[in-house]
């Protein structure tokens, strides 16, 4: 069981059974984003607030897998006070942790600067993700919270 | 005592001697799509090694070949479903091109802002996106039958929703709840309300005796991977009244009689409304799928069905008595053999990963039915679904990776 | 000297063993649809024994690689025509509901009554009876670019044809005439008149290299089964910002978000095009069959096709002459291998008839171009169509059952 | 060849080499009846002038294959004079000469009182074109003129 051992890590499992930041905030001023995963109906909806160019609060909901909800979870830890261009470059990073075997999945040719992207960023306890790339079609539950996210920044600025 | 030897027909399946994680490979997703016997790949293959050819067009011996093999393809469709003329039977490349096809050609031609569609709630979207897509472009209404929460459909309110309705659009059997719908009495009651009834026949055609005549219905669709025949390849019945009055869908080879700059002429049925090359090969192997079917004889895969889904929904109540919740009918004998699930505390995908590391297959997720998972109160769950090559050990191979899943999650 | 080893291509393609009314078979009908190699019947004989299910849905092992392998095949596809990305190849059953996805999606949500297409006289019905529909329905004026009497497309009136229209619809070779079309001209032309360009490339991706990034089109149509893969698979790409735009076409599975009662998203590009259950074994098949052909090196295959058509036209005219008209142009190098004739005082059916009984299998009739068999002022033409399976002797052969056509038919 | 000469028999070839009743007739009072081979583009053109029940002229126009030129010859001598009830008899026993074959490769799987279309009807040197059954894609080309023929009967009737 290597393999459900290295998908599954403890930390993973952890947020899962005790999501950070669940609630929901009012709106406005909060921006209220949603992600769907096509494939499964994974959902996660995001309520961010934005201030002078800082998430300074965010809120989650929506239902999911153990991957989908973690990674949410994690996420939302790991953006809340960060500036906005702070979250886009740790997004990236963490999309470059993913995306090799996303794009891979997808059948896209370009991954050329993906190693750009990871270099300097801290991701800490995501990190514990990338189990997640030994099973393609899973990434997709773990960069659907960082999607939502980007489409929630787009709007908010 | 099942109805079919499961032994010898796993031995026509190559791909059950795949080992996948240190197991056997345990197929529980037939409802998905459904695994090839060498018999159908053998057709296949022949086709390519001795009579491939373009059809319906060469004078050459291999092209006559090919056309007279396609054409005897769909003549077994039309067997196999009761049909009364193979001119009612259309290629297409699967089931949702076959509901689209009525939805752009007879829907889009006979139906005007305000009109209504009945649809249920159980009903894929295969079923469900073409309406949306019409309803939108021409105001037309959606009327959804509800399910009871014995997981049938309500007919209470049947002959309301049906008042003045146009389209009866229902599945025969649901790929979530396997529940069967009882056909032949949903037309009636359309018909009598002056609508007609498009059968979705996914889950049916490929696990019951399909007897189109007797349904009455309008317009049935299917798709030959889940017979186990070949992707690429489905089929729309239809009356031929309807299809002669209906304009073509797609414009091309084939189904023209004769084509001038200022305008076309269309080619008698059902090459209507088969535009371009057909899935030639896809044809002949859906040939021998139905050959193979109709061998074991389709009230014994019926027999064997009932048999194995009576043998898993008891097996999975004892197992996990108050921490599975199935949903769907209790009674083996009024449903077909997709069989979904949710065990406590751990969300479908989960479960399906877990399975996977002991090489069981089963789908996880919304099964292409988001309106019935909204109804359902779900957003995904665990779906395991057998056909002829499924006996009781792949049962118990499930119930002991379930437990495994619990034992991983477990806190 | 040969580009390509022919004797060793022709050992990879079982059917070419066949004997025919007691003679090896002759294909020369691969415009109509090519044979297969054994490596792309193993290819996808493997699928099926290793790794088949449905794609993109499931958790399991074999899912994940039946959907790896599918789009795998997608990028390949997309490398073959040298698109900027995999996103912008829609996988659909063949070029003609390629074509009639544009003209459902795009042309019926930006065309307005008045509007002009522009399609040229050697088009295939793929390529004008959409437009006619299209033409009926919507009021669209469809204005038809000619031909010159050496079989090529007359660019004189070109500005005026183009001069407002909104798609310029045309072949990039045509599969009656072998005439090759020079794309990138043609592309500039209408981009400058602000229309959109649709390329029929079913008789070109088969055989030239192609570089759709240089030919600048905004939709490119095109089968699998006309190069070396199966039936019941081709493609449409088009630029991303277009699809983005359109509007679904087909309705169901897989090209959904999410689905309500009241409403759906669309999927991300390409998935947005392809409802329900694709042709998963083809698109593998298809894959092999690229392989196959970037193996033996997309410049060998034309260089070889030129070689043999040179010869074929020269065989032809030496053996018979002026009771032979041949319907194309006679520079090799600006044609593809299509090579239409007709023997005088013999019908076309009446040829391949004949010729059938020498197991030299050619296409009788109007080659779905029937506007262009109008102009040509023919009913039917016969057609030998040559590929990498094809040498000289296949030439040799078809001119001596032409003979005994002659003689059979001689009063 | 023993196939092709069975196929082009040499009747075939005269009809189709000096084709009987070509040409014209006013329309009206003649009806035109128009016939096409989907699959080959093969055409027959008919006018036929039907008086107090009778086929009492016929010409033909077109163009097509030795077979359906030759079976659109042979058929215009056989019905000319002929009452449409004949008519009608000989066509469907000319078709129940080739349908056998014909509804075979449509997949159709009624065949049942060809036997009964065929009794006590003489065909003459219509059965000349029987050696089309063995070459299932020609049948279309030997019945067009028929099927051409019962589209005008029904217009002009
Ligand atoms: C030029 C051309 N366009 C379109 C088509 C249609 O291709 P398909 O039948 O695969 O859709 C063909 C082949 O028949 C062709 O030769
Ligand atoms: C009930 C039902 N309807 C429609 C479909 C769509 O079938 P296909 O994907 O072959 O078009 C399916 C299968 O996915 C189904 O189970």
């Amino acid at each position: 069981m290597s393999g459900l051992e290295d998908l599954y890590r403890e930390i993973i499992l952890d947020h899962y059974r005790a999501p950070r930041n669940r609630g929901e905030l009012p709106v406005p001023p909060a921006v209220k984003s949603e992600g769907f995963n096509p494939l499964c109906g994974d959902e996660v909806v995001l309520y961010l607030d934005v201030d002078d160019g800082v998430v300074t609060d965010l809120k989650i909901a929506g239902q999911g897998c153990s991957i989908s909800q973690a990674s949410t979870s994690m996420m939302s830890a790991a953006v809340k006070g960060k500036t906005i261009a702070e979250v886009r470059q740790l997004t990236r990073a963490f999309k470059a942790l993913m995306s090799i075997h996303e794009s891979k999945l997808e059948g896209e040719q370009d991954g050329s600067d993906l190693e750009d992207d990871l270099k300097g960023v801290r991701l800490g306890d995501l990190e514990a993700l990338q189990g997640v790339v030994k099973f393609p079609v899973r990434i997709k539950c773990a960069t659907l919270a960082w999607n939502t996210l980007i489409q929630g920044l787009d709007e908010a600025t | 005592m099942s109805s079919i030897d499961v032994a010898r027909v796993k031995a026509d399946f190559p791909i059950l001697k795949r080992v996948v994680n240190g197991h056997p490979l345990v197929f529980l997703d037939s409802a998905a799509s459904a695994q090839k016997p060498i018999q159908v790949l053998e057709a296949m293959d022949r086709l390519a090694r001795e009579s491939y050819a373009n059809v319906h067009r060469g004078v050459y011996t291999i092209a006559e070949e090919a056309s007279a093999k396609f054409e005897a393809s769909r003549a077994a469709v039309a067997r196999f479903i009761g049909a009364p003329s193979t001119r009612e039977v259309i290629f297409l490349r699967n089931a949702t091109e076959a509901i689209n096809l009525v939805a752009y050609s007879w829907a889009r031609s006979n139906l005007v802002e305000g009109d209504a569609i009945v649809l249920t709630e159980m009903e894929h979207h295969a079923n469900v996106v073409p309406w949306l897509m019409l309803a939108e472009e021409r105001g037309i209404e959606l009327r959804w039958a509800p399910i009871t929460s014995d997981f049938v459909l309500d007919l209470d309110g049947l002959d309301e929703l049906l008042h003045n309705a146009k389209l009866l659009a229902v599945t025969a059997s649901s790929n979530v709840l396997g529940t069967i719908n009882d056909i032949p009495l949903l037309v009636q009651a359309a018909h009598a309300a002056g609508a007609l009834v498009l059968v979705d026949a996914c889950q049916s055609v490929p696990h019951l005796v399909t007897d189109i005549t007797a349904w009455d219905a309008d317009f049935v669709a299917f798709s030959a991977h889940k017979m186990l025949g070949p992707s690429g390849i489905g089929a729309l019945w239809a009356r031929s009244e309807l299809l002669e009055a209906m304009p073509p869908f797609l414009g091309g080879g084939e189904m023209i009689r004769d084509v001038t700059k200022t305008g076309f002429t269309t080619n008698e049925l059902p090459w209507k409304f088969e535009a371009g090359t057909p899935a030639i090969t896809e044809a002949i192997g859906w040939h021998a799928a139905i050959d193979y079917l109709e061998d074991l004889g389709m009230d014994n895969v019926r027999a064997h069905e009932v048999s194995i889904t009576d043998y898993a929904l008891g097996a999975l109540e004892a197992n996990f008595e108050d921490r599975i919740t199935i949903y769907g009918p209790r009674d083996p004998a009024a449903r077909g053999s997709a069989v979904s699930f949710l065990l406590q505390e751990i969300h479908a995908h989960d479960v399906s990963q877990v399975l996977d590391e002991y090489g069981v297959c089963v789908r996880a997720g919304h099964h292409c039915a988001k309106p019935l998972m909204r109804v359902l109160g779900v957003p995904a769950t665990s779906r395991a679904s057998f056909y002829i090559y499924n006996d009781e050990d792949d049962v118990d191979a499930l119930v002991s990776a379930l437990k495994n899943a619990e034992k991983f999650f477990a806190i």
